[in-house]
């Protein structure tokens, strides 16, 4: 190859619509992002270390992770949605509270 | 000076004449007309310089890829810079003038810049201007930065206002079924059959009237066209431009309200900034003519050739007498007949070999012919022109006219917004949209389609595409193929020249001549994102709108490569650049965020006080009396809380009611100190670590009942804490049965602190036996009620280390309290006190506030390991002593004293040893305060090793940004009652 | 009992103020308005709901986003297990869940006539076209950074709840977009 | 090489702009390199500079997937500042700022430092405080520090919102030898100067996997094949996690986090200095360039993010901080806007250090920080690559720092990347 050449991906501009599971479809500024919501952290009286790995080193994911939000100007659940960190499309919305969840996910 | 008005022709209202003024001369032109038509009427040719060569330019195009005819409009604080001509409506009183000029743009001493192009190449400030030419001596930015102020003044483009914008602007939100994009005939096809079939259309369009391209037609009407569409339910939204297209079929959009009115009513804003929220979207943004680079081509009067056909049939101006057309492709010969029959000598230049047309014997038609080089300076006087074949050989023609088409451009930035790569069409010579996976359809000459009723046909396509977005299925269409001239387009993006330097233009604006691209090529800069920053190709105004193509194929020709392989640049929003009063609506001056007030705010004005911002809130910062300085005024506040009592707005505060049966559970988790055992009707001070085990806030919790706490937070920590406590609890510990709700703004708070807050509570509520030091001891809850029967809540609690009071009552009451509480405090010689004598109280107590928890320091640091149990886990407690948090020279609280009593010190300041003031110092003074008991100032900070280590030695307070230097010694934080006698009297 | 204090005292303006002429919006606040919280245990909303159809009559389990309309209060649901009743107050056994009265924690208005839906679209970004937002229909969203709740009471008839402290920030910069529809403020 | 000065440019006037070489070459890549630096930025190409220049290392490569610059070096507002307060911060960024101030004449490229002051702007007695405590810190290392009052600021910058602010401005915080550079020239200067002391800058090579022994890298797959290296460097701010997870190495203490910036239309001279502001949750920072763009950017995005684009209500924010301070830019039209991936850390202080794998050195986590930082970045980094032990200044800047407890948080935000912006 003797030359550098790259096909230039198009800037695109996000508006995140988040699917909260009771309030329906809003803008994501009215959200809170909180996280990865895989962390799973420890006892709290688990070792240095283990929370050292839990809230310092984090995965990091290129691609779908699940996350929390919090739907701060809105019902204020705490929700974990799937979403990807390239495209930023969301697969799945759904209350981080297991029987909120379970109350929400048939309306949804 | 001559008008080239044509009767019979335009759709200007002659009746309605409009006064304008340009360049401190009156001008007329028609209702109807945009500022660059009203120009060209007057014949006013040279309306604007380029950026770099300040080179004259006129109107070049008609639209919003004007790259020529940038003007200021207006003057004084509604100065507007950068006013594209082309899109400016004319109204009576318009005031616009030229830029980037001096004196003007007619007689511009920049022109010089022009003869000196031959320096200017691409990247020529890269390579000098370090230092001393010719050889750049010298060291440092020194230099640089003499030619830089001259660089800086020579460079932008129209000067902008430097008085606050006086206009208003608004956000606004509308949702709809399917937003159509552009009102051509593709896009009036698509709205009106889908309001056909009952859905909740938005039709939006850029130009003031509807129309898009049709408008350059003799006889299209564009009124009828508007009250036809409304009939048919369609929300028609003119003079808004569509500029981004994000995520979920979301449009941004400006709608410019009163840009075309004279003398606006001041309750509407200038601009809207829409955001629309569709569930299916149909771009119909049309396509734009390209010009051709040849020597010269940016002359006032060179121009595209479809805009001198909008200039004549739209506004009845025919741009010039004798005209020469340029072009490789079709779309040229109906305006030359038309331009011909309107009066003017036509000369027709094709690049191709063979053409088939119609045409009137009095155009001339030239085959197989190139424009080479405009002859004139500030006007055109002819073309030089050759044959393809043979360069060298070369005829001119008089004219005063030329006009170009090198093919057109369909508007792919908004679906590129949404990262949908264009296709180059090799055969169209043009980039159309790629294939789109959202609801997003394209139609008409926006996906390439040239013939008017293929244009109309792919609207029917796009529409039935939007309505299987809605389950409504239609008989199934295709849409019609790219293209549609009988003879096709042949390349023809640039005439070379042999002349140098070469004045060849890509892009007009920023003067990027097709010589600046090839030397970019030469030095290395072969990506085009390269190319396009070395040279700044696209990155004027218009964003390349005309140039970029241009630009594409002449790096496509050295890298000896299609247009394809070299790729397309990125077409980033906003389409057409957006006003930031615009982007910042209402949210301007004090309404930049919202007031947050408590509920005794105006009482505390009433009573004198002087305010400060905490936050979003506004709280009483001293209450001076007259003449009072703030130091005289918080030292007596301080003086008299200490003596008799004094009364403090604390509503500030975060509160939290924490109900349900865990609620005891939940307490004990989140803070270090344990809650289990707490007493019904008894608070307790508490410290709550992050994770990490360093200190995030610090509050009180008072239990209430069983399974009822109501918690206090610091004022800047208390959504944060409102927050985690929610997450902790809907993420971590979701067995718990808490439920918490912010109280915060139900609840209004005053601190009644000084030996007299007991005399003075007992005169306010209705038994004064409950509030006695046995029935009410200190941190004791008691819920209550005023003399009067209104209920409230008083804690004995003091942060002043006085016996003192907090008193609770529901917000709509507190002016009421405040009256009573005032009424009595008054007896005692009392005073209202401000967040200055809080904070001189506090300081004298060496209590710890955000200042001294700064998100690095530890519950031990600030002196509080005690409150950490030992006995429970809790957030923070596993992290709180890792590695070196828990080492003994930690920075830790003390207090400190001038050596000099009479010596004041500032917070900020750095704590160093005697013989080494450098570096990081061993401490920090992070709150001072003058105070009246000891009789000088003092101050708390940490200090590396704490008290023990420097009690009895001389360190230096080190202040240099305020030139201050003072002997200093640390003493315990607790400087006044260390035994706490008062506060348990 | 001491005198109640509104939130918006100081610019409240009884009066009209016509843009050409016209007056498109009408606004004033439901002074004193009691507003409690109920909240249920989550396991325990289907006893909640027996509760408020014992108490306070209502025959159907209200949905999300919904509001009831009765006798002299209204009772909305505004979160899968939160309640807000509007008007007055009950008593809500503790194995059921938590109550909370909040009556002076928000500032109400109410936005009516032809104009109020486009008002609040300016502010708030949610659809207010009628399908989508039916009458005794509620929302929580954010105007100006500001978190509010929504109520329709009929098609061109609005309530919004505002945090006390905010309400004289949101209610000015209310009136300052309504100013381009002409509008009155009424007494409350 | 042609050198750059004005009588080359004088002389290539009259012929053709004929005599000027490529900048840097595009060389085919070597079999095997001494020394290979992953990542085209502005640091990878300053660490491939020093690597040559101060420790006399000859084949070295870096390897960049797309075109150089077209990162983080290419999207951001320029600003070059040494304010930075924590032991060891403070040091490495005002050596950056010392060898900003001659690398012009060091690298024979323009890079247009223009230090034209760094003016932060307080608008509370607590954050002159807080103020004063970084900037007194500042002058007790040496380096120049000033507060200014309201009356000095209005007298150096008259057209700020003195009047109708909704928190009022009480003074500014300034570092006069602060300001901002061309930052694609400084990524071409670094390239040229590196290219002619023999650096392979090797364009579209991605690597797409690492062949690794236990404690050791062996060679890189990349897209224009395999690469065998002595030593590797990573310096790819915003992927730095992807190429750990390749190299198998786990997770860092770092998330992508992304970062707006904007220009508008180019005015003629308005503001003369770059503006910091800090208020009501917003954080905000202007200046204009030599072309008359005023750039400005803001806050993060708040979400984790690999995508360079930004969101739409970040842009309104930013341009209501825009007026808010300065009202009269209302008229004032966004031209463009665009995002790039941060490097995220947990307490928004960078890496400079050694990793599990022997001949493997982490240069990462820039944070907000990144285009200042990247001569600093460029020396300590090749300092430890050829000395293989930390420099002073950066012995704390590795991935242990956390367990230790060794706390070099400027912001003191706690371990939450987004809050680090």
């Amino acid at each position: 190859m003797s030359v550098a050449l790259v096909q230039i991906q198009s800037c695109t501009v996000d508006m995140i619509r988040i699917k909260c599971p009771y309030c329906g479809e809003r803008d994501h500024s009215e959200f809170t992002y909180g996280g990865d919501a895989s962390i799973k952290y420890p006892a709290l009286d688990a070792p240095v270390s283990e929370w050292t790995k839990a809230i310092f080193f984090r995965e990091n994911i290129r691609g779908m992770q699940k996350e929390t939000w919090h739907h701060t100007n809105g019902c204020r659940l705490w929700l974990e949605v799937e979403r990807s960190t390239i495209t930023h499309e969301i697969k799945s919305v759904k209350a981080c509270h297991p029987q909120i969840e379970k109350i929400t996910k048939n309306k949804s | 000076m001559t008008s080239l008005r044509k009767e019979n022709y335009g759709k200007i209202n002659r009746e309605k004449v409009l006064g304008f003024n340009w360049d401190n001369k009156e001008y007329f032109g028609y209702e109807g007309d945009s500022l660059a038509s009203a120009l060209l009427a007057n014949d006013v040719r040279i309306v604007g310089r380029s950026f770099k060569y300040h080179r004259p330019r006129g109107v070049m195009s008609c639209g919003v890829e004007e790259s020529g005819a940038l003007v200021t409009v207006g003057s004084g604080s509604s100065r507007d810079p950068n006013v594209r001509a082309t899109t400016q409506e004319l109204y009576s009183g318009l005031n616009a003038s030229g830029q980037n000029a001096f004196p003007n743009v007619n007689f511009d001493f920049g022109g010089v810049n022009n003869y000196l192009s031959r320096f200017f190449a691409a990247g020529f400030y890269y390579k000098t201007f370090m230092g001393l030419p010719p050889f750049e001596w010298g060291k440092g930015t020194g230099i640089w930065m003499i030619f830089e102020k001259i660089i800086r003044k020579a460079a932008g483009m129209g000067k902008a206002s430097r008085e606050p914008d006086p206009d208003s602007y608004e956000h606004a939100n509308d949702f709809c079924d399917v937003l159509v994009i552009g009102s051509g005939p593709a896009g009036i096809a698509a709205a009106q059959e889908i309001a056909n079939n009952k859905l909740d259309v938005i039709l939006i369009e850029q130009d003031s009237l509807l129309g898009g391209n049709s408008l350059s037609q003799k006889d299209f009407d564009p009124y009828l066209l508007n009250t036809q569409l409304k009939s048919s339910g369609i929300r028609v939204m003119p003079r808004t431009t569509a500029f981004g297209i994000y995520d979920n079929t979301i449009i941004g959009a400006l709608e410019r309200v009163t840009d075309h009115v004279p003398n606006p009513h001041n309750n509407l804003p200038r601009q809207r900034f829409w955001t629309i929220r569709a569930k299916h979207i149909i771009v119909a943004s049309g396509a734009l003519e390209r010009h051709i680079a040849f020597n010269n081509n940016d002359l006032p009067g060179a121009m595209t050739v479809n805009a001198s056909k909008h200039y004549l049939n739209r506004y009845g101006v025919l741009t010039g007498n004798n005209i020469v057309i340029s072009t490789n492709n079709d779309s040229v010969y109906q305006t030359a007949k038309e331009l011909h029959e309107a009066g003017s000598k036509v000369t027709i230049l094709d690049s191709r070999e063979n053409v088939n047309h119609d045409l009137s014997k009095d155009i001339d038609l030239h085959l197989n012919t190139l424009p080479f080089s405009i002859n004139g300076r500030k006007k055109i006087d002819g073309i030089d022109i050759c044959k393809t074949t043979d360069l060298s050989n070369k005829n001119t023609i008089i004219c005063d006219q030329v006009l170009m088409s090198g093919g057109w451009s369909p508007i792919v930035n908004l679906v590129s917004h949404r990262g949908i790569k264009p296709t180059w069409n090799q055969e169209n010579l043009c980039f159309i949209p790629g294939e789109i996976k959202e609801n997003i359809s394209v139609v008409g000459s926006a996906k390439g389609i040239w013939d008017e009723k293929n244009c109309i046909e792919s609207g029917f396509v796009g529409a039935n595409e939007a309505m299987n977005t809605f389950g409504i299925h239609k008989k199934e269409i295709s849409f019609p193929s790219v293209g549609g001239w009988s003879n096709p387009i042949e390349p023809l993006f640039e005439v070379k020249s042999n002349k140098f330097p070469s004045k060849s233009f890509v892009d007009f604006q920023h003067d990027v001549t097709a010589e600046d691209v090839r030397l970019a090529h030469r030095e290395g800069f072969i990506s085009v994102e390269h190319l396009k920053r070395y040279t700044t190709l696209g990155m004027a105004n218009d964003q390349g709108k005309m140039g970029n193509i241009i630009g594409l194929s002449l790096m496509a020709e050295q890298l000896d490569k299609t247009i394809p392989q070299v790729g397309t640049t990125v077409f980033r929003p906003p389409y057409t650049p957006v006003p930031i009063g615009a982007l910042t609506g209402r949210n301007v001056g004090k309404h930049f965020r919202p007031l947050r007030v408590t509920p005794m705010h105006q009482w505390n004005i009433d009573h004198g006080a002087k305010m400060i911002e905490v936050g979003l809130y506004q709280r009483p910062w001293y209450y001076p009396k007259k003449n009072e300085t703030l130091s005289d005024s918080y030292i007596r506040e301080t003086t008299i809380v200490r003596k008799t009592v004094g009364i403090c707005d604390v509503t500030s505060l975060g509160k939290i009611a924490i109900q349900g049966p865990d609620a005891t559970e939940l307490v004990n988790r989140i803070y270090t100190n344990p809650f289990a055992k707490l007493p019904i009707g008894k608070a307790r001070y508490g410290i709550m670590l992050r994770d990490d085990g360093i200190v995030m806030d610090d509050g009180t919790s008072w239990r209430l009942g069983e399974n009822e706490y109501f918690m206090t937070t610091s004022t800047a920590a208390a959504a944060k804490v409102m927050s985690w406590l929610e997450e902790l609890l809907q993420t971590r510990w979701t067995d718990l049965k808490v439920n918490v709700t912010s109280v915060s703004e139900q609840w209004a708070g005053a601190a009644i602190a000084g030996p007299k807050s007991r005399d003075v509570l007992n005169e306010c509520v209705f038994d004064p036996s409950e509030i006695t030091n046995d029935n009410l001891p200190f941190m004791g809850v008691l819920q209550t009620k005023l003399k009067d029967g209104t209920p409230c809540r008083v804690v004995r609690i003091s942060f002043s280390g006085e016996l003192a009071y907090e008193m609770y009552i529901e917000s709509d009451y507190a002016h009421g309290m405040m009256d009573l509480l005032w009424e009595s405090a008054q007896k005692y010689d009392g005073c209202l006190y401000g967040l200055e004598a809080l904070g001189a109280l506090r300081v004298e107590k060496g209590h710890v506030t955000a200042a001294e928890l700064d998100g690095r320091v530890t519950i031990d640091d600030a002196g509080l390991g005690k409150m950490a149990s030992t006995k429970k886990s809790y957030i923070g407690s596993a992290m709180r002593k890792r590695g070196v948090l828990s080492a003994d020279d930690r920075e830790m609280l003390v207090g400190f004293f001038p050596i000099n009593e009479k010596e004041t010190f500032n917070a900020g300041t750095i704590v160093c040893e005697k013989n080494n003031i450098k570096g990081q110092g061993v401490g920090r003074i992070t709150s001072v305060t003058h105070s009246p008991e000891l009789g000088h100032w003092i101050g708390i900070g940490f200090v590396r090793g704490g008290l023990e280590k420097w009690k009895d030695i001389t360190l230096i307070g080190a202040d240099p940004v305020r030139n201050k230097q003072m002997e200093i010694k640390v003493v315990s934080p607790h400087m006044i009652d260390p035994e706490g006698k008062r506060m348990y009297a | 009992m001491l005198n109640r204090n509104s939130a918006i005292i100081e610019k409240y303006n009884i009066g009209k103020y016509p843009f050409e002429d016209k007056i498109e919006i009408i606004l004033f606040e439901n002074r004193n308005l009691i507003i409690q919280q109920i909240a249920a245990w989550p396991d325990e909303i289907p006893n909640v709901e027996k509760f408020f159809s014992d108490q306070l009559g209502v025959q159907k389990n209200i949905d999300f986003n919904r509001g009831k309309i009765l006798n002299n209060n209204s009772l909305w649901r505004m979160e899968p297990s939160k309640w807000l009743l509007l008007g007055s107050t009950i008593n809500l056994p503790e194995n059921l869940g938590t109550s909370l009265e909040l009556s002076h924690a928000f500032t109400s208005i109410t936005i009516k006539g032809e104009k109020s839906d486009i008002l609040l679209n300016r502010h708030l970004p949610l659809d207010l076209r009628l399908d989508n937002f039916p009458i005794h229909s509620s929302a929580s969203s954010a105007i100006h950074h500001v978190s509010v709740k929504l109520f329709r009471l009929s098609e061109k008839e609005f309530r919004l709840l505002i945090p006390r402290g905010f309400a004289l920030s949101i209610w000015e910069i209310l009136l300052e977009t309504a100013s381009q529809f002409g509008y009155e403020v009424i007494d409350s | 090489m042609t050198r750059f000065n004005a009588w080359n440019v004088f002389k290539n006037g009259f012929t053709g702009q004929k005599s000027w070489d490529r900048q840097w070459r595009d060389p085919v890549p070597k079999k095997e390199y001494d020394i290979i630096i992953v990542g085209g930025g502005l640091h990878g190409l300053a660490t491939a500079y020093y690597l040559a220049k101060n420790h006399n290392k000859k084949n070295i490569a870096v390897l960049e997937k797309g075109w150089i610059g077209g990162g983080n070096a290419g999207r951001n507002t320029t600003i070059v500042r040494s304010n930075y307060m924590m032991p060891g911060n403070h040091e490495f960024y005002e050596h950056s700022l010392k060898l900003w101030e001659d690398l012009s004449h060091d690298l024979n490229y323009n890079v247009m430092f223009s230090q034209r002051a760094h003016v932060s702007l307080f608008h509370s007695p607590g954050a002159r405080d807080g103020a004063a405590r970084r900037y007194n810190i500042m002058r007790l290392h040496g380096t120049d520090a000033e507060l200014w009052d309201l009356e000095t600021l209005k007298k150096n910058i008259p057209h700020l919102n003195y009047e109708d602010a909704r928190f009022p401005i009480m003074g500014a915080a300034v570092q006069r030898r602060a300001g901002n550079a061309r930052h694609d020239s400084a990524v071409w200067g670094y390239a040229r100067a590196a290219d002619s002391l023999g650096v392979d800058i090797l364009q579209n090579c991605e690597v797409t996997g690492v062949k690794r022994s236990q404690n050791n890298i062996e060679s890189l797959e990349t897209s224009r094949g395999t690469i065998k290296a002595k030593k590797v460097g990573f310096a790819v701010a915003g992927h730095t996690s992807v190429l750990w997870q390749m190299a198998g190495l786990g997770n860092l203490p770092i998330e992508s986090h992304k970062l707006q910036a904007f220009v508008t239309e180019s005015i003629k001279p308005l503001l003369d200095h770059v503006v910091v502001y800090g208020v009501g949750g917003a954080h905000f920072y202007i200046s204009q360039s030599d072309k008359g763009s005023m750039v400005f950017g803001g806050d993060l995005d708040w979400y984790k993010s690999y995508a360079q684009r930004g969101n739409l209500p970040i842009v309104q924010d930013c341009a209501e901080a825009a007026m808010a301070i300065m009202p009269c830019l209302g008229r004032i039209r966004l031209l463009r806007h665009w995002a790039g991936v941060m490097d995220m850390s947990m307490d928004g202080s960078f890496f400079i250090c050694k990793t599990p794998l022997s001949n493997l050195y982490l240069n990462a986590g820039w944070n907000y920080g990144g285009f200042k930082a990247s001569p600093a970045s460029g020396w300590y980094f090749a300092d430890l690559i050829a000395n293989e032990q930390p420099h002073k200044h950066v012995q704390n800047h590795n991935l242990e720092r956390f367990e230790k407890g060794i706390n070099i948080d400027e912001r003191g935000a706690g371990p939450d990347p987004k809050l680090h912006g």
